[in-house]
């Protein structure tokens, strides 16, 4: 066991400070920093920025154009990137849809589409849940007929996360229904701009419009659209779902909310003294930070077993579960420590509020970021599920 | 001992219920939240006729009601319904201030507080502030008989709409109370909608000139009767809150019974079957609490407070639980604007921003046992 | 809606006030207080004072020699017994029995049992749970076979409290073992004196013996100690489990328990201070008086709409869950309290602890205490068990 | 960044699992809890005959082992089996200040530690200090070159067993070590049994004589070294409370799996098996706690101590959690003393009340912090 750093890995963090500060523009960290809605321009900026250093593609085997970073560099950047507020990198080309291709797709389709992943010219998004499906993912309804060199799509797919931005959606879509639950279902790529795909927006409880509602009406997908095999798109869900592990804890996001918590509980007034000395704040506080010190270590754990070959199905539950918790009670603490000024709405979607609310801690939308951020405990195989899967494992196969 | 309601407060409740049950859905409401005024003036007016706004004034104030109990029973049904009009800032904070302690004259204006015509605001908090009470920059100067307010006050809660502004200031070693119209000169608003509902200003006092006749209360003497009227507002808030968790849980449970997950209802699950009887558990806690607090308004000030804080810090935990178990155990549809949930989990858990959280409440429950 | 104490009220409370400095002897007091172990005697004392007075029996009908207090009466004594610290009236042949006696019992029976329950003749025990079945009470196996004028019982109950003062037990029984779970169960009644009749002692964790298993082998009853019809004890059974909920909550105990943590954490000395000033400590502390000060109304509130009329069901529940919360929770800080001295082991049980252990803050054996009240939320039908009951009365039926 | 463990500490692991899996089964542990000793010298031999005992010193102090994780991994699995034996105060606490501060005479002790003929005890704490390390009002007065000590210490592990004392006294406004035998005149226990196993005592020392030689460190200095081993102390307890936590959670899935209510195992209820997820979640976070700590003993003071502050504060919570929910899973058959669970569940929860529990280091946390 050694905790400490190698020359190594403290060359390639120095590496990293360096590319943040040339690269990272002050007004855009700024926007990250306070919680602000990045633009797809913005976004768009900061992958092309880390594609021309080759760092876009951190885990993708260097045969593919990835960086093919270890667990260490990987937690080093997700740190580094933290503490200096960079924007995170939208994962459904780049750690969702590529290992996937890479594993499952042919030659062709990694040739064609893994470059234009790279470049930005495709925004993927990703169509997995349903209205009805819920946590229940395997009782989705989206059907695919195929029709000579055409699948026929016909459904509804929700929670689509800046879907409004992209151009390309992985779909889930059942093409056997006569088959049991999890077998008939097939991963199929749907160009968005296909006749009979639409979007509509879902504005959530902070006002933001981030996730989206994507219809299909007899859309017309060509078969070599297919990845894999027809009829074996679980296989490759679960795949996606259990192979992009990196960052489910949210150790990076973390370690920023930490530290905005403290600079606003210094210059909060609390009773004539910062309320960062408020003995029930400070242990609040305090309780976090002992629990995010131990998640930390949890999670590096974890990805250097995964990198020598480990396969955590169970302690990524464990990190995701735990990851949430700590990110939720940091956001908690957030709109605690502004009092009052926690209050004002923040929303895009409602008139009279694009004048500017009062934020005199400069924190940006803690309320909006707090609410926001209940969906972590929810999407992506919510806590409950989570727990159902160490149950399953740990108590013998009962669930 | 009797935890009985008056016959007349369960009237009251009853009248109340059904007319939000009937002007007050899902759709009503968040297009009122959408709109420029924050809140419904058809509604505002539907309260006062309904009485639900006398009754949270004395007999002797031309109300019929005022109780502890009173104020609790109307809020409760406002909380169910997830009102946003602006009953407790025009009625029981600035209205209970000019009740308390206004002059003759300025008590005039009660009656069209109870009429529906008038809205007020209570201009308190400052930036600095935070939830003290008594922690007051604004300052009055008295200069040849005439009062000039300077200082700025923070989240004024109705100050767009209201007519009237009771404000706070310092003088004489301590606070003054005034009663300021919205038009006088040197007053400005800065407004932005809530994120629970409704809306609230940055109010700005310039050398705001006022006569003798617009002071409350004797210079500098008007901590106390702030205390004891945001003692009743904060019974009012919580009862609201028991209301919307009565509400949150209602439509949880509606959730778990339809809801369908591998196979069957979410409601047969017993992990979410455990965590249910949990917040129900706790809801009893709660609604014990504000008993206690409205039970207490009447009693000596030490007393009074100490219960007030026991029961708003446990409304501090009880909210944040229910609000966030509520949206947990619905799942994604919680996160979505434009369901009923959403908003009202917003104002469960918003209202530990008023009137002191948690933590605050804790710190002043063990003042005030040492006491 | 008023919270305050009628005239009459007060004038009680002065009675039982008086009462209890009257009848109470300190060292009775003291050894309740330190949680010490009361011997027998020690409780026929008590049991004998209140009969005296007539208050044994707080709420059996005035027919059958009660005081049929109301809702406010047993409040008041229950709080005022917990702030002298008087022992607590053992239950099972006054709230238990009693009223399944007076329920369902014949004329005789009642003649017979009941005063010589008052006059303390008889101490009664309960033979309710079996190793087998733990919360899931129906599923019991003691057999009772009917001979002539006997029943022949075969068996094992466990748990039995003060089972080795006992000279009789009210068993549930099964009588008809072709019959579903909950048919074919009776409510017997056991001379313990009777051949057959085994108890043995269960040492707690705490190291003290209060439970016991009583074992039956070819034991003989006689019919006439049948309570009410064969087959039919669930109902009594249910009856009883429903009936005696005036204590549910424990609210008296809470209450003794939160004066002694207050009286220890002003005695121990924290880093120069009184523990009492500790931010964390002050904080736990303050949290479980809220929730007691909130406990206590909830409890009146019931204990109220049970004398109305009211049958609490789902409350009992709510109240027996909230009660050892709180009461299991001043235990933990009674024992934090105290810190390095929580460790010495206080037991009856272990060779060479009849010394006395050190006790620098009086307060008794509280870390035993801490360990034997984890009891509470498992005895008597599980935390679960009751959040079960919760669930299927409010989620519509389903469990 | 490596979380292996070297070759030879897994062997040392795995060795010392299967003697104590093969010797140390709850029947005979529960006779070892009701023995008038409170410990079994076949098991102390045997567990130095092992090499557990020198594996907590370093080479140069005639051990073969002695880092941060050495500890770690020798005490997870004297918790797993629950062992009462006193390798803790022998080996880590006295043995340690001997090792880190004794003189060549003094540490000629250590072999004899290390072949398991020769028991320690650390008297440091005393009635008023509860946690605290600096609070040490026993005296030591030095008068023609001789010391005397005079004073209480309170709850003395070990104290009844040990050969030798090291014990600490206020001299020169500090802290002073002295090592003490355990025959001197004027040393006087009063010994009792713990509750989560094991003996200690109050011990009174009464004008104690002793010669310089007996003086472990510089007069008054001796704080940091005491913090310093207190830390190594902490790891060992930690460890040793995560190998206990691995105990109770093995214990109680085997019993959901095997015991039925309703007519099937405990193991499928849904509430149970998101409550034991959680209980698992948390045990990493306790293991990962733990690493920090022993990763960080020798790092400067302030790192340290902050990171075994966090693990400490963040092990009383999880401890308690562990314990009681072990308890409360299985019901009745966890609360008899004969149970295995009882014991290892009460060695969970007491590790609390030893070396600071979780209000006391999460209060140092914060100083630390902000240090």
């Amino acid at each position: 066991m050694d905790l400490s750093y190698s020359e190594e890995d403290l060359a390639f963090r120095d590496e990293v400070r360096s590319f943040l500060s040339e690269k990272l523009k002050p007004e855009l960290a700024e926007k990250v920093r306070l919680g602000r809605g990045l633009t797809k321009e913005d976004m768009e900026y900061w992958h092309s920025a880390l594609n021309s250093r080759g760092w876009l593609a951190q885990n993708w085997p260097k045969e593919f154009g990835g960086a093919e970073w270890n667990a260490v560099q990987r937690h080093i950047y997700e740190e580094e990137a933290a503490r200096a507020d960079a924007p995170r990198i939208v994962p459904f080309g780049l750690s969702m849809l590529a290992p996937v291709l890479q594993k499952f797709g042919s030659k062709e389709q990694n040739d064609y589409w893994l470059p234009r992943i790279l470049s930005g010219e495709d925004w993927w998004c990703q169509g997995y849940s349903e209205p009805g499906a819920g946590s229940d993912l395997a009782s989705l309804k989206t059907k695919a007929v195929r029709e000579g060199d055409h699948y026929i799509v016909n459904g509804q797919k929700t929670w689509t996360t800046l879907g409004q931005h992209a151009n390309m959606i992985f779909c889930l879509v059942r093409t056997d229904p006569s088959a049991k639950q999890q077998e008939g279902i097939s991963f199929l790529l749907i160009d968005m701009d296909t006749p009979g795909v639409e979007v509509r927006p879902i504005i959530l409880l902070d006002g933001t419009h981030e996730v989206n509602e994507v219809w299909f009406t007899d859309v017309k997908v060509p078969v070599e659209n297919l990845v894999g095999e027809e009829n074996k798109g679980w296989t490759y869900a679960k795949y996606l779902l259990t192979h992009e592990r990196a960052n489910i804890a949210g150790v990076g996001f973390s370690t920023a909310a930490l530290s905005t918590v403290k600079r606003v509980a210094k210059a909060v007034n609390d009773n004539g003294k910062p309320l960062m000395q408020n003995p029930h704040f400070a242990a609040r506080l305090a309780k976090v930070e002992m629990e995010l010190m131990a998640l930390s270590t949890f999670n590096m754990r974890m990805i250097a077993a995964a990198g020598a070959g480990g396969a955590p199905g169970l302690e990524a539950s464990m990190l995701k579960i735990k990851g949430s918790e700590v990110r939720q009670e940091l956001n908690d603490l957030t709109r605690r420590a502004i009092g009052p000024y926690a209050m004002p709405f923040a929303s895009e979607a409602l008139e009279g509020s694009n004048q500017p609310i009062p934020d005199p801690f400069d924190v940006g939308d803690a309320t909006g970021e707090y609410f926001n951020n209940r969906k972590i405990s929810i999407f992506g195989g919510s806590n409950e599920i989570q727990k159902n899967i160490i149950a399953k494992v740990t108590l013998g196969g009962r669930a | 001992m009797n935890f009985n309601l008056t016959e007349e407060r369960q009237m009251l409740s009853d009248t109340l219920r059904r007319f939000l049950a009937d002007k007050y859905d899902t759709d009503r409401r968040n297009k009122i939240l959408e709109s420029d005024q924050g809140y419904s003036t058809e509604i505002w007016s539907g309260l006062a006729e309904l009485g639900v706004i006398g009754a949270l004034f004395s007999e002797g104030d031309g109300g019929f009601g005022g109780g502890g109990f009173d104020i609790a029973v109307v809020f409760e049904e406002l909380g169910r319904a997830g009102v946003v009009e602006p009953v407790l800032d025009t009625a029981v904070l600035a209205g209970g201030l000019i009740a308390a302690t206004g002059s003759s004259a300025q008590k005039e204006l009660i009656e069209s507080v109870i009429g529906g015509e008038t809205q007020l605001a209570f201009a308190h908090g400052e930036p600095q502030s935070r939830y003290d009470l008594d922690n007051v920059q604004t300052v009055a100067d008295t200069q040849d008989g005439a009062i000039a307010l300077t200082g700025r006050k923070a989240v004024v809660m109705n100050a767009e709409a209201a007519d009237h502004f009771v404000v706070s200031a310092s003088e004489a070693g301590g606070i003054s109370l005034f009663l300021v119209p919205a038009d006088t000169d040197g007053l400005s608003i800065q407004g932005y909608p809530l994120i629970s509902g409704g809306r609230a200003a940055e109010v700005t006092l310039d050398g705001v000139k006022l006569p003798e006749t617009a002071r409350m209360t004797e210079a500098g003497k008007a901590l106390p009767v702030i205390e004891a009227v945001m003692a009743r507002a904060t019974v009012a808030q919580m009862a609201e809150t028991l209301g919307a968790m009565e509400t949150a849980v209602r439509i949880t449970q509606e959730y778990l019974g339809t809801r369908q997950q591998f196979g069957r209802p979410l409601a047969t699950f017993q992990a979410l079957q455990h965590r249910m009887a949990e917040m129900l558990t706790e809801m009893q806690q709660a609604r014990s609490a504000l008993i206690n607090a409205a039970g207490h308004l009447e009693a000596d000030r030490n007393e009074r407070e100490r219960h007030i804080s026991a029961a708003k810090g446990l409304f501090g935990r009880i909210g944040r639980l229910i609000g966030e178990e509520s949206i947990q155990m619905h799942g994604g549809i919680a996160m979505t604007q434009e369901y009923e949930l959403a908003h009202i989990a917003k104002r469960i858990i918003m209202a530990d921003h008023r009137f002191g959280d948690e933590d605050w409440h804790l710190e002043r429950f063990l003042a005030l046992s040492a006491a």
